[in-house]
């Protein structure tokens, strides 16, 4: 392992702040994720690993979780970090993290023994909780920065202040984020690497370009289009992995609108399923990355199972089944997601499939705030979306499906509108069972139901290849990928 | 000596012109010191041997043929290095529209020194000096301040006092003078011609002056030739040729000038046909939020009778206010206050409606016979959209216009055809025609025939002359002309700066003017002596 | 002094007209669809209704219509541009960090295209119908017809990624820590491809224009004067025609200068130069109100800027205008 | 000589009405050379072109025919093309004769309300219609004519105030005629000459600017057009060049045709300007 050395990633699109407690999407945390840290990191098996915590204990009963807090922590202006700041961090995310709230509503109390111990207890037995501590889910922010200030307009989300190995240095907006190793990390000979660019190229063209001249050393997964992929990876010198996506396992489908139109009719919707090639989209589309999925769960995310009703590309099928449910040749609207040409080619291929079939397709376009303001107004017939899956089907799986996550104004819950309560307490009991076995038997059955229903059409389990240059080594040490992957990895010169 | 010989002269036109040679076969020479006038229509070629002189000819135009020697050699055939080295040192030229011939931009005393410049006289810093000598020498006013001036801060008479300076730089043996007086006014042509002969006093250059205005020629010239068709029709010295005209062509040319001969008044019949009361309009020019309009009085107090069947002229030099007299009578331009009763209307406090009914009965005839006819529209909706307008059956408004266009000399099958088929001449009686299709009490001609040509302002005026026999017509005619003006009008009016200064019955007026400004107006007639000696 | 009085009566014009800019930018703006709050809640790939109405609340958008628009009218009335909730920034810091990019661009494309486009110009109209004219007549007519993007795709294609003679983006190498010549020269390499496509197209339409002047006012009476006085060709085009011809290009220039601040969002978006017209597009699909508005107050302030220098330059080469009052 | 026989003696507007014509004729015929639409996807992804026997283009990243992607997309571009000039036309030339023909206030209003819209960068005010209107060939339509009418008017009003200083007009009105009769029949078709060489010119801006929103991916995803075919195929610009080039070239031809013919229609049309510019 060498240490020193530079590295210029990409980051895309720039991010709109880096206070990861404040802001959770995707660039920042990619970018954040050097600077702040949760209590815990995850492996590629989605294994909790030590982060800020360096041991922790879950009681039997499933009903206390108690972590050991790292010591000689500082935060990167030199004020050591202690327990105190984790309780203060469980109130700032309860105002600021949806994803942190929903959570934490199992928990009924925090506390610090000590300077250097946590102790969570919970309402009742929550098997997901151990899988929310990562920092994008609960990243520490510093106490004596925010308390008592109002935290959107604190002048300090602009020059963030962690405990992570990278410390902030410059935010040049519309060109690069600079960040550097933070010599007073706890982990001694860690990081490795001294400075890091975050390169904002808006043009997934540019970016492309940025990495074969060299420019950039690291092209992280959705970089660029697809397309390029196979390229780039045959130039010299160039590596690539799909590994680092297994924590948030994205997982594209299509919302078919379950209250109105020809969609509301579960025929309709099987027929959307057979008439999908979701193979040649993966093939041409994706460029061969990717699995096309079962159901509602990855196969990467734990409690997959494979053991459900299968819909093979079957154009004639789709027609008989048109055909038994009466369609009239009301035209659908579809609407893509505004994240690039990808996606604006697959939702061309589906238009081709559907009217392979006979069902007329309007596609509708929204830039991205169009997209928010109809998916969650539900006003759509199709839409497609992809979420991530945070490791346990009760953290992302099952807010798509169950009734009481229907609520209007929001795209990340049961946009589709869904409504099975037989299913629905299903998901209930499986959260809160501690026994994995029996868990696993409820996921199943759970899958079985909702496979057969179609409320979705599931599209694709993306693979985002990381590309990049040799000379980076662990670049890729956990489940999480490039955003807490920095820590470990080295350069060789 | 001559300074100037030239022999047998052919200027060739591209193809598609109207004729194959804008010049043809002509000689002439000019001896040092002499003033030759070059007259003839509009066409005839003057301009383009000028500018062959010159070597200056536009593109696609040519010279075909013939000889010009200067100084020794054939200017035509010369490089054009070396025609360039004449240009503006030993032959300079002045040209007609002292407007634009000014580059706008540069300041009066650059563009003289210029001159030095181009033939690489003087020291740059002497070249100044001799700019502001030169500007003394033609008489302009501070010429510490003209030197500075753009040629937008000077009148069109200084300006073409500046052309002449200019011309004048390098004393040159020859000057070329393309209708250096069209453009000005009466008085102004007047200073200007008075310049040119004192200047041909001191410097004793020769000077090729073309013009087609005989008054000028009778002024200044020494000798005269006459052109037609791009052919020499007549030459001699100027007393032989206005006096005793060989050529057919020259003779018409001097018969249709109006003469200055004064007629006796006419007896003017009673009933007024347009009366105006104290009519004021005033102009505020520029001006904005913050800075003071200037403010150009150009109908000051003015009040004035026509009787039915009368002809007022009205006179007065440019600017004077003729043309917005003309307009706000026909309430094209609005007069802020005063009355203007017409058949016992006041046409100045109608409304825009009640107008649009009462306005047939003032009609105009307007200056630019190019500009006052619609160039998509055919005759004949020129002359009945009026009618039509007014209530008169589609018809009747056709038989009408038909019969009008054989009134004025054009025959009836004309109304089919656009404006542009016709000549301006033409074009003017069309002008006229249309107005009558109104069957107006009143028509005012605004300088109805300064854009023709002599011959054909000769016809345009026996027309009115004879329509006003017919018709009983009242006519308000604006003129600059104070010779049309003698020939056509029972009585005259002289406006000077927006104020009635002089009116009476035309003898009274031109024999016995009484106010100052018609004085010098009439004194600056050119050839005035000679108008009356003709009588 | 006239030209005090006409400036300040300009600038008193021009901050009404912005000021209704401004308010028709607002409802313009926020008539599309969506608002800030949804697009933020929507990226971070989890929001509950209620993290939606904090944010909403937090950017004052739970207030009435009426009321958001006074309070903004109210802001800029006293000069202060907002607050970007979603760049957490004062409008006014965000616009200026990226003002210098988008100026450095568009100014050079601007006086690259402008000289080279008069002087092409010049020489075509002083060969009229020739080998030379055609040649630049088509080319102009060419670069006229060429989508400006796509010209900057190929660029790079050739000069950046086939030859490798200039970087195929951004404003500078980032992170090399050149200073002063150096780090002028670095940005100086990153500039020439953005500025030759952006200037490209505008070269034509001054080269057009210069051409079809020149030959206008070599017909004027003027211009025969001089050719009398005796002056080489050479100097009646400099000091006569072409001071002449210019009058209307620089209108056009003006005109064109003013737009430019805001028009490059093409240019800046292939070639990721960090500028405005790229901070404009990405602010409209995040709907980031403020921010959007205060580009385009920014740039119709310019465009202003502009049109009052136009003025003044016009008056430097025309004496006839604002004397005559 | 007719304005006619002008035209066709100018070899350039020559060459531009046979490439426009052309282009109108693929465009026409579209549905009958291509029946499956310019969307199906008939052959393997990335062919190159002149490989395959009927893809003469060649196909595109999902294997569409990129010469029905050509021949469909002509049809957008002269649409939208010919339809915001209509629309430009429409707004502005009302506006700019109004404008131009009472003067004073209206005429002070009018420039106020043209000069507005000049304020704002054009590119970057069809951008936002866009964007609020969504896109949609109608929306992209509409933003372009939005920003397109400007000029128009700032042109009919200075034409229309030329030619209400002739004096035929005055003559018109000494006739009695109404003053929409003036303006309608006797100033506007003077004035139509500069306007149609104005709108052909424009014709050749909407497409270009068409094709910028479509590059943008602010293009009606529904329809095929050239600018959506060049900013769909950037992405593969390094593997398939020919995929953006093909669409350019037709881009360039297509507005290059039309400004080809809108110098012939000015030479045309003012022969006195243009004796001289000609070559
Ligand atoms: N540039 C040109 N191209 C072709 N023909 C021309 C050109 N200029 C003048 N002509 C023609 O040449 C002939 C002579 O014109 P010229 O200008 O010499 O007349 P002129 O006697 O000066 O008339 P005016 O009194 O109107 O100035 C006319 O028939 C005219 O139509
Ligand atoms: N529309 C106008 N706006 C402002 N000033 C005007 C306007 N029309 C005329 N004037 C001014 O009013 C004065 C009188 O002009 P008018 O045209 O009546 O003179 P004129 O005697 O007809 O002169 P000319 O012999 O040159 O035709 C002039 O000083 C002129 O500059
Ligand atoms: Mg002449
Ligand atoms: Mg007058």
């Amino acid at each position: 392992q060498q240490d020193g050395g530079r590295l210029d990633l990409i980051v895309q699109p720039e991010p709109p702040g880096l206070m990861l407690g404040l802001v959770q999407n995707g660039p920042t945390q990619m970018v954040a994720g050097q600077i702040y840290e949760g209590l815990l990191r995850y492996n590629q098996d989605l294994e909790p690993q030590p982060s800020l915590a360096k041991e922790w204990e879950i009681s039997d009963d499933g009903m206390t979780y108690t972590f050991k807090l790292q010591e000689g922590v500082k935060w990167h202006d030199g004020e050591p970090f202690s327990a105190a700041d984790v309780i203060f961090t469980t109130k700032f995310l309860q105002d600021n993290h949806a994803r942190f709230r929903g959570a934490f509503s199992h928990v009924e109390s925090v506390e610090a023994p000590d300077d250097n111990t946590i102790v969570i207890h919970m309402k009742e037995p929550y098997g997901p909780f151990i899988n929310a501590f990562e920092a994008g889910s609960m990243p520490i922010v510093p106490k004596h920065i925010y308390e008592g200030t109002d935290y959107a307009t604190n002048e300090m989300n602009n020059t963030p202040i962690g405990t992570g190995p990278y410390t902030f240095v410059e935010w040049e907006k519309g060109s690069f984020i600079h960040l550097k190793k933070n010599p007073d990390y706890y982990l001694d000979g860690l990081p490795h690497i001294d400075d890091l660019y975050y390169r904002v190229v808006p043009d997934a063209a540019s970016r492309a370009v940025a990495f074969e001249t060299g420019e950039v050393d690291v092209l992280p997964g959705g970089a660029i289009e697809n397309w390029d992929v196979a390229r780039l990876t045959k130039m010299d010198n160039v590596c690539s992995t799909s590994e680092g996506w297994e924590f948030f396992a994205p997982h594209a489908w299509m919302w078919l609108n379950n209250r109105e139109g020809p969609t509301s009719n579960k025929l309709f919707r099987k027929a959307v399923m057979y008439a999908l090639d979701r193979e040649f989209v993966k093939d041409v589309v994706w460029n061969g990355f990717g699995k096309v999925p079962t159901g509602p769960v990855s196969s990467k995310t734990n409690f997959y199972t494979d053991d459900v009703p299968q819909y093979p590309h079957d154009p004639e099928k789709a027609k008989e089944l048109l055909k038994e449910m009466g369609y009239d040749g009301t035209p659908v609207r579809l609407l893509p997601l505004p994240y690039g040409e990808t996606w604006q080619r697959w939702a061309e291929a589906v238009k081709q499939n559907l009217e392979e079939v006979g069902i007329s397709v309007d596609i509708d376009s929204a830039d991205v705030a169009g997209w928010n303001e109809k998916t969650a107004n539900w006003d759509y017939d199709m839409a497609f979306t992809y979420l991530y899956q945070y490791g346990d089907p009760a953290l992302g799986v099952a807010r798509n499906y169950i009734e009481s996550q229907i609520q209007k104004g929001s795209p990340w819950n049961n946009v589709e509108g869904y409504v099975n309560p037989e299913v629905d307490a299903m998901w209930e009991a499986a959260a809160v069972e501690p026994d994995n076995a029996k868990r696993q038997d409820m996921y199943t059955e759970i899958q079985q139901k909702i496979v057969e229903d179609v409320p979705v059409a599931w599209l694709l389990e993306i693979e985002f290849p990381t590309i990049y240059r040799c000379e980076v080594k662990n670049l890729i040490t956990t489940g999480i990928g490039l955003n807490d992957g920095l820590r470990d990895a080295w350069i060789e010169q | 000596m001559s300074v100037l010989k030239i022999t047998d002269l052919s200027i060739a036109l591209p193809q598609g012109a109207d004729r194959g040679f804008a010049v043809q076969q002509c000689s002439y020479e000019i001896a040092a010191g002499e003033i030759l006038c070059v007259v003839g229509e509009s066409g005839s070629g003057k301009s383009m041997t000028a500018n062959a002189l010159m070597g200056l000819l536009p593109e696609g135009v040519s010279v075909a043929g013939g000889t010009a020697y200067f100084g020794g050699k054939d200017i035509l055939t010369v490089s054009e290095a070396e025609q360039r080295a004449l240009r503006g040192d030993r032959i300079a030229m002045i040209f007609q529209e002292p407007m634009t011939a000014l580059n706008p931009l540069m300041r009066i005393g650059d563009q003289i020194a210029e001159v030095f410049e181009a033939h690489k006289r003087h020291r740059p810093a002497e070249r100044r000096q001799k700019a502001l000598e030169l500007i003394r020498e033609v008489q302009l006013p501070d010429p510490e301040k003209i030197v500075r001036a753009y040629p937008f801060q000077l009148s069109g008479g200084q300006r073409q006092r500046a052309m002449i300076a200019m011309a004048l730089a390098l004393e040159p043996e020859l000057l070329i003078a393309d209708e250096p007086t069209t453009a000005l006014d009466v008085t102004t042509q007047a200073q200007i011609l008075k310049l040119i002969l004192d200047l041909r006093e001191r410097r004793g250059m020769a000077v090729m002056f073309i013009t087609h205005d005989f008054g000028v020629v009778a002024e200044i010239a020494d000798r005269v030739i006459v052109m037609r068709y791009g052919e020499i029709v007549e030459r001699g010295s100027a007393v032989e040729v206005l006096e005793n005209p060989q050529h057919d062509y020259t003779k018409r040319l001097l018969a249709a000038i109006p003469s200055g001969l004064v007629p006796a008044s006419t007896e003017v019949a009673k009933a007024p046909a347009l009366e105006i009361r104290n009519l004021k309009k005033t102009y505020r020019i520029g001006g904005g939020l913050f800075r003071d309009a200037r403010v150009v009085q150009a109908i000051n107090d003015v009040s004035l009778t026509i009787a039915r069947g009368e002809v007022l002229g009205l006179v007065g030099e440019s600017g004077s206010g003729k043309s917005t007299l003309g307009r706000a009578v026909v309430r094209l331009v609005t007069p802020e206050s005063g009355e203007i009763i017409v058949s016992g209307t006041d046409m100045a406090a109608l409304g825009e409606a009640e107008l649009r009914a009462v306005r047939y009965k003032v009609q105009m005839v307007f200056q630019d016979p190019y500009a006052s006819l619609n160039p998509r529209h055919r005759v004949m909706r020129a002359l009945t959209d009026g009618p039509i307008a007014k209530g008169v059956a589609k018809e009747k408004a056709r038989e009408r216009a038909r019969a009008l266009m054989e009134t004025v000399g054009l025959g009836a099958d004309a109304v089919e055809r656009y404006p542009h088929e016709f000549s301006g001449g033409q074009r003017q009686r069309i002008g006229i025609a249309r107005a009558l299709a109104m069957d107006p009490e009143l028509i005012i001609a605004d300088e109805a025939v300064s854009a023709l040509d002599v011959s054909i302002q000769a016809q345009v005026l026996d027309l009115l002359r004879d329509l006003r026999r017919r018709f009983d017509l009242s006519i308000l005619f604006i003129t600059h002309d104070l010779r049309v003006a003698a020939q056509l009008c029972d009585r005259i009016a002289v406006m000077q700066k927006g104020k009635l200064v002089e009116i009476g019955p035309v003898s009274e007026v031109f024999l016995n003017p009484q106010h100052s400004y018609t004085q010098t107006l009439l004194a600056a007639v050119p050839g005035g002596g000679w108008g009356k000696a003709a009588q | 002094m006239a030209i005090a009085v006409a400036i300040f009566s300009r600038l008193l014009k021009a901050a009404i007209t912005l000021l209704a800019i401004a308010i028709l930018n607002f409802f313009l703006v926020h008539a599309a669809p969506g608002d800030p709050a949804t697009v933020l809640a929507g990226e971070a790939g989890a929001a509950d209704p209620q993290m939606i109405a904090d944010l909403k609340a937090r950017f004052g958008l739970d207030q009435p219509f009426y009321i958001q628009l006074a309070r903004y009218v109210g802001n800029i009335m006293t000069l202060d541009l907002g607050y970007s909730f979603r760049q957490g920034q004062p409008v006014l810091d965000l616009i200026m960090e990226r003002l210098p990019a988008t100026l450095i661009l568009t100014l050079t494309a601007f006086w690259i295209s402008l000289l080279a486009g008069v002087a092409l110009g010049v020489a075509a109209s002083a060969r009229v119908g020739k080998f030379t004219d055609t040649l630049i007549t088509g080319a102009a007519l060419l670069f006229y017809a060429t989508p400006l993007y796509w010209a900057a795709l190929m660029a790079v294609l050739v000069f950046s990624v086939q030859l490798g003679w200039l970087p195929g983006f951004g404003y500078e190498t980032v992170g090399s820590g050149y200073g002063g010549l150096a780090r002028a020269w670095d940005i100086l390499k990153h500039l020439i491809l953005p500025a030759l496509t952006l200037g490209l197209f505008f070269m034509a339409v001054y080269m057009r224009m210069t051409r079809a002047s020149m030959l206008e006012v070599a017909q004027q009476d003027f211009v025969k004067t001089a050719k009398a006085k005796g002056l080489a060709p050479s100097i009646i085009r400099r000091r006569h025609i072409l001071r002449n011809a210019l009058l209307p290009v620089v209108t056009l220039a003006g005109l064109q200068a003013g737009q430019l601040v805001g028009g490059a969002v093409l240019t800046e978006t292939v070639f990721a130069w960090p500028g405005i017209g790229r901070l404009m597009f990405e602010s409209l699909a995040a709907r980031d109100y403020n921010t959007i508005l205060g580009v385009f107050l920014v740039s119709a302030a310019m465009v202003i800027v502009f049109n009052i220098i136009t003025d003044l330059v016009y008056r430097l080469i025309d004496p006839r205008i604002g004397q005559k009052a | 000589m007719t304005f006619w026989k002008r035209f066709i003696t100018n070899r350039g507007a020559l060459f531009g009405l046979a490439i426009l014509i052309a282009v109108l004729l693929l465009a026409l015929l579209a549905p009958l050379l291509f029946p499956r639409g310019p969307w199906a996807m008939v052959q393997r992804p990335f062919l190159v072109p002149f490989s395959t026997d009927g893809l003469p283009l060649g196909t595109d990243t999902l294997g569409r025919d990129v010469l029905a992607g050509l021949v469909y997309g002509a049809r957008v571009s002269l649409l939208v093309g010919l339809v915001s000039t209509v629309m430009a036309l429409l707004i502005g030339v009302p506006l700019g004769a109004l404008a131009g023909f009472y003067g004073k206030w209206v005429d002070e209003a009018a420039m106020r309300f043209t000069e507005f819209f000049q304020t704002i960068p054009n590119f970057a005010l069809a951008i936002v219609l866009v964007a609020i209107l969504e896109p949609s060939l109608t929306s992209i339509t509409i933003a372009i004519a939005i920003v397109s009418w400007p000029p128009v008017a700032r042109l009919v009003r200075a034409e229309v105030m030329s030619v209400t200083r002739r004096e035929y007009v005055d003559a018109a009105r000494l006739a009695g005629l109404s003053n929409m009769h003036i303006l309608v029949r006797q100033v506007l078709p003077n004035t139509v000459s500069p306007i149609i060489v104005m709108a052909s010119l424009m014709v050749a801006t909407a497409i270009l600017l068409e094709s910028s929103l479509s590059f943008l991916g602010l293009g009606d995803p529904n329809i095929m057009s050239w600018g959506f075919q060049i900013g769909a195929a950037r992405t593969v610009i390094r593997s398939a060049w020919w995929l953006s080039f093909f669409p350019g070239a037709a881009i360039v031809l297509t507005v290059l045709a039309l400004n080809l013919i809108g110098e012939g229609l000015n030479d045309a049309l003012n022969p006195h300007l243009s004796r001289k510019g000609r070559s």
